[in-house]
């Protein structure tokens, strides 16, 4: 058989706590990002695009949401007969059955998908991360500096280094030193948790990691380090474009604001880079008379009789007359009904807000739902399926579920 | 449900034409309601009936059509044994035959796939619906032919057919585009009958020189046949004419056809084209209108439909107006009753005013 | 959205491990059969054949060459938009985690996925029976008779009632009493293992076994039992024709023989009940000047230069000047140098059998290889992969693997 | 690997004809070889070397060639955007252009399709290799036009094109069919050409109301343009004539041939059938031949080709023949250099002998 020469592999497994109860139903990947799209779809299309046809995607947690929505895998045009689209669960062997312990532990249990396909190279990406990016320009990096890895790297702000694996390169970008979050960096080059590694090279890094009882079986703070250490030849393809990680709360918001006001950023009418996404069937979306929309982004079957103002929606979310929608993001379905104000908040699924509740950053009033891990800029976050009661006031930084429900909320779904 | 049907669908129709709309394409390919194409409403009722097999019979102007079907895979239609099929006569120039060719790709089709029944449809009317109470009163009625109607009347003009039927509702007569309509009852142009019948009867056709199909020729025979006549009672749109074209879109901005057409919870399937989300600027108005995906809206539309990737520039003011996919309206244009079609590129500026009945059709790529 | 009528659910997730080494590397629907087969296409073309279009492939042991084969549903025509094939590992939750622990168990770990298309049916299957059958026709009786449940059953010969579940029904055909795995039975109907539920009373009945801390949680077992306890209405569907379980080497044997000897039974050529499958991309296979063939069923890629007889090969099959092959299974790949001779042996993927080579069940000798609890029928079994040395004698009733490796065998796969 | 190319296919070949093999069919979509149709080796060379458009350029018959693509699935080439396009003239009878259409539709396949190379291959020959050395040739020498050729001379006979290189590989000149070839040099109609080239190319035949386009034609033009011969040294069939179609395919039965068509790590992709595994039964014969899937052997074949679905009888004898598929060969048959095409059924006892350089060729469907 005609050998694949690179497979990417989608880390999509994690629960992604720090986004509260968006995740409780779903993997981050699958959270919905930008009007019509999923945090995956970036890598998914990129990938497409970059003219990769074998991907697989690592899963683990609530792998149901995004099982049915990656599917075949078509809307990335990768329904290949020969490649294709593979979800990745952990799975039972003879004697032994393991849930994914790390990034590399993870890789590890899927060496015989790799093998299979018997790749020269390997592509490990993050399922949560938005940005658009060749990886064609990135292997022709590694191929021509004869690298056993290449780590897609870019510049952040020095005060954030912190919180990213740096790095320090020679001339000619082979990287001389890796630190994983660094307390005092000595460099603000940051890794994107984009990898090209020589399978040969990873397979066999993978096979030692998992005998090191010490290791935690994570990419950045165990494999890259050890290779280093190991002489090994890693290779920095330095990236310069939008690229951000969409971990909690706040950057998700900040990234979808990013979409209305710094629409060049991550241009997403670029029609050379398409980022492809699977879509329910829905008419255009209605304006009305009454309507007012203003720097807002929006997309099919969305039907608005109020005011939307800095805001992403995303299909068939339903604004009613004397509705006030600002800076809020509302995910498929969300109806605010007539009356209603809401500020800076974000909606999720098919939760419905009643007339007249009032929510948000600009809302005082004791805020019976802070949870001060998640939230702590003042936005506020519905779980999907809720029913708001007319009327309800509900504060800023506030994470609204269906356990702590109390007079009210409702829920429609089944539990 | 799964329904022991396959489909036929006519792209074309000679008494039909829609001005520069329909110069580069068939009827069935005309783009209608912001994202779709005329034959996707039809089609989806086909897929939403449980049909998997739909031949599609198209005369002339081909691309459009072949370019928006490509797979079937919108329509879930892509299936191994071919659930879309165009039916050029072209495709049949492998036999050595005459005119009987224009109706041999037809007679393939209907004998390349086995189901019970054909739901036979015209490409001029917009609905949402499946056709399971059809096939059931057709059974039921043990009727050669059932054929669809509303009460329309001539509200839309030519062409209609117009039936006289008796009280259990079998057709006594049918008279087309007449002076003096004996009762409003219209055809809708969409026919069930028995695959074998019909292979019967298009065979029985040729025989007789006569390779003229169509569901009117089909419905003329209702002395022989057994036609019955069973009424569509929800919201149906004609587009007979460029005036109709228009009169139909505008009723689009109806609360309750909207809610028919599209929310019944049937979804109306069509191509996918990935397109960036619709994005409204800063300084905008919008009012009473459909706007689609991949649009920018910097300046005014009103009562008004956007297709796909549409851009209305600062200062410009879309009225009463149907613009199609990837046209650009720049600075200070207004437009008022226009059809842009796509690709039209309006200068910083100009003004185009049309009348209702006649709206102003700018075709296709157009630079004004 | 449209509501989907019936989803269908095969139980994959068994590693069969009365098929010892062939089940080694993939679970049990995965093993080949039938020269082009897998046995999981039965059930896959029957689903396809009967105009099903939502299919769940529940997975958990050895998922890889399962999902890896089953891929996007498109050799089965179920590579739908709406609908399509859906691969169902075992997932992580918040907070916990579980394997599945038995048939019901397994469907109700996945009433999430079941839900999403709101049918109003559900077909339960196995992934491992081999059969054709049209599963609307059943679901018509199971309307007609406004059944909760209804059981599709077969006649067995009354001295093989011991080994299935079995019923005795009124006129009607309306179940009475089910006994699983009777010692003595008092009706010769069996169950065959494929169900269909009104979902509404199944999703209910599912979540009441879960609680019962005493249940095996199986359908055959304690769903069914309890269903006809509580007075619910369970009809039987009568099947003729050809089933066959391949649960055994000895089963999976006589099935493949079937082929040869009753070729009628499971005609492979009815063009109006297709069995899909999905096939590597091989040339006509090629028998030359030297070979002799007969009554043997073979398919693309295979290379014959010796004698077969009465037996199944899989694609890129070769057969060697003088070789002999009688009574044999040969999976894909396997190669059978000059000389050997085999009788009655099933040899899994790629293994190649060494020059003059004896082995089977005519070979006398001492049996290094015996596992009584598998073998007992005279077959001899080769795991994938193996090379089988030059001149080795093994006799029957043998299972040959690379674990017990002595001095004549060595293998192809990394381990 | 990808390759930034696009290929384009010539599915007819005005100097072919291949008796009644090709009336019914496109000289691309004639059967080959057992499971495929000529173009499969072509559209998979190009698939193998990293392509993912492909336009097949087809003038008339396109039946056969249409049901045998359907969406391109099984070359992987089912695309978003449109991996495989059938570019027959009809589809721009859209426009209303006269002689210039016949080239429009490989001009808008151009236009579409951005890449920087385009392969064009013409539908006769068969063989089995990735085109990256081409184009790396084309690349280093900065040649317009690369042109692949071998060393056959005239063994295949008419339509030839025999070249003339300086040392460097240059074509100096090219004679068609020539009574004393210069050189054994046979270009195998594959060549490669930048994207904007070609264009500018064609727009400048149309200009000069020049509407033939083929690889003869373009080669012809080594005096103004640098065209570069390329060789190709595997192993290549040509299919010029019935009696080349019968001799390439007993030239399959060479080990070596089979080798290098089939295995050499290339898979040849065709149309997937879902037939059953063959079976032979236990009275039979069979030497030397390749068997299909879905055969049922009970008689004697050799020196045999028999495509997918075949059935040969008790007693009959089918000897240095081709059947192609589901034909039905009764029994007591004898067929001695005979080529069947697909759906024949021969009667029992019926006995027809053709010559090695005269097979008898039965066509489509026959009853014999």
């Amino acid at each position: 058989m005609a050998r694949t020469e690179l497979v990417a592999l989608i880390l999509a497994g994690g629960q992604g706590s720090r986004l509260g109860v968006l995740t409780k139903y779903l993997a981050k990947p699958a959270v919905p990002f930008g009007s019509r799209y999923r945090i995956i779809d970036f890598p998914l299309s990129n990938c497409s695009n970059s003219g990769i046809e074998t991907v697989g995607v690592l899963t683990q947690y609530r792998p149901l949401a995004l099982n049915t929505y990656v599917g075949n895998g078509s809307p990335w045009d990768l329904d290949r007969n020969k490649g294709g689209t593979y979800i990745l669960p952990p799975y039972q062997k003879t004697g032994h059955s393991d849930w994914y312990k790390g990034t590399a532990n993870a890789i590890f249990q899927n060496i015989e998908f790799v093998d299979d396909w018997d790749p020269r190279y390997v592509l490990i990406l993050s399922g949560d991360h938005v940005y658009k990016m060749d990886y064609a320009r990135m292997l022709d990096t590694h191929i021509q500096k004869e690298a056993d890895a290449t780590l897609a790297v870019l510049e952040v702000p020095w005060h954030e280094t912190s919180r990213f694996g740096i790095m320090t390169t020679d001339k000619q970008g082979r990287i001389t030193a890796f630190e994983e979050k660094p307390e005092q960096a000595t460099s603000n080059l940051a890794s994107m948790g984009v990898y090209i590694f020589d399978w040969a090279v990873l397979r066999q890094a993978l096979i030692d990691d998992e005998q090191d009882a010490a290791s935690d079986h994570d990419f950045g703070k165990n494999v890259i380090p050890k290779m280093l250490r190991a002489g090994r030849r890693l290779q920095a393809h330095r990236f310069r474009g939008y690229w951000k990680e969409v971990g909690t709360i706040g950057s998700l918001w900040e990234a979808n604001m990013d979409l209305l006001d710094r629409p060049q950023d991550i241009n997403l009418r670029d029609r050379d880079w398409r980022i492809y996404s699977r879509n329910p069937v829905k008419p255009a979306h209605f304006v009305a008379a009454s309507a007012r929309v203003s720097n807002s982004a929006m997309t099919d079957g969305c039907r608005i009789y109020g005011t939307v103002e800095h805001s992403v929606l995303f299909n068939s979310v339903t604004v009613e007359a004397g509705a006030v929608v600002r800076d809020c993001i509302l995910m498929p379905g969300v109806t605010v009904a007539s009356g209603a104000v809401l500020n800076k908040c974000i909606v999720s699924f098919s939760t419905v807000i009643g007339s007249d509740v009032r929510a948000g950053a600009d809302v005082p009033g004791h805020n019976r739902y802070t949870d001060h891990h998640y939230l702590s800029d003042g936005i506020t976050v519905f779980e999907r399926g809720l029913k708001i009661r007319d009327g309800a006031v509900i504060p800023g930084n506030c994470m609204v579920t269906y356990t702590e429900a109390d007079d009210i909320i409702e829920t429609r779904f089944r539990v | 449900m799964f329904l022991n049907a396959m489909g036929l669908i006519l792209a074309d129709h000679n008494r039909i034409q829609l001005s520069d709309l329909s110069r580069p394409r068939a009827l069935a390919a005309i783009p209608f309601a912001g994202r779709y194409r005329i034959i996707d409403f039809m089609l989806s009722n086909m897929v939403n009936s449980g049909i998997t097999s739909v031949g599609v019979i198209a005369m002339h102007k081909y691309k459009s059509l072949m370019d928006h079907l490509g797979t079937g895979s919108s329509w879930d239609l892509d299936r191994k044994n071919k659930g879309l099929s165009l039916l050029p006569p072209f495709i049949y120039s492998d036999n050595d035959g005459g005119e009987a060719d224009s109706l041999s790709g037809l007679l393939d089709f209907i004998r390349m796939h086995r189901r019970r029944y054909v739901i036979i449809a015209n490409s001029n009317v917009v609905f949402n619906a499946t056709f399971h109470d059809l096939v059931k009163q057709h059974q039921a009625n043990e009727a050669d032919i059932s054929v669809l109607y509303n009460r329309d009347g001539m509200a839309y003009g030519a062409p209609s057919a117009i039936l006289s039927t008796d009280r259990k509702g079998w057709v006594k007569d049918v008279l087309f585009n007449p002076p003096k309509p004996p009762s409003r009852k219209n055809t809708i142009g969409v026919m069930v009958i028995e695959r074998e019948r019909l292979m019967d009867l298009v065979h029985e056709d040729v025989a007789r020189g006569n390779y003229d199909f169509s569901i009117d020729s089909l419905i003329r025979r209702h002395d022989e046949l057994k036609i019955l006549a069973v009424e569509y009672k929800g919201v149906l749109l004609r587009i007979n004419s460029i005036e109709t074209y228009f009169s139909s879109t505008m009723a689009l901005f109806d609360e309750a056809i909207r809610q028919d057409l599209f929310w019944s919870g049937l979804p109306v399937y069509t191509k996918i084209k990935d397109e960036a989300p619709a994005r409204y600027g800063v300084e905008n108005q919008v009012e009473n209108s459909l706007i689609s995906d991949g649009c920018l809206i910097q300046g005014t539309v009103i009562n008004s439909l956007l297709f796909r990737g549409v851009t209305v520039a600062k200062h410009a003011v879309v009225e009463n107006s149907i613009v199609m996919q990837d046209s650009y309206v720049s600075e200070g244009v207004t437009l008022e009753q226009v059809i842009l079609d796509k690709n039209c590129f309006i200068r910083p500026g100009i003004k185009l005013v049309g009348q209702k009945e006649f709206p102003v059709v700018i075709g296709k790529g157009a630079v004004v």
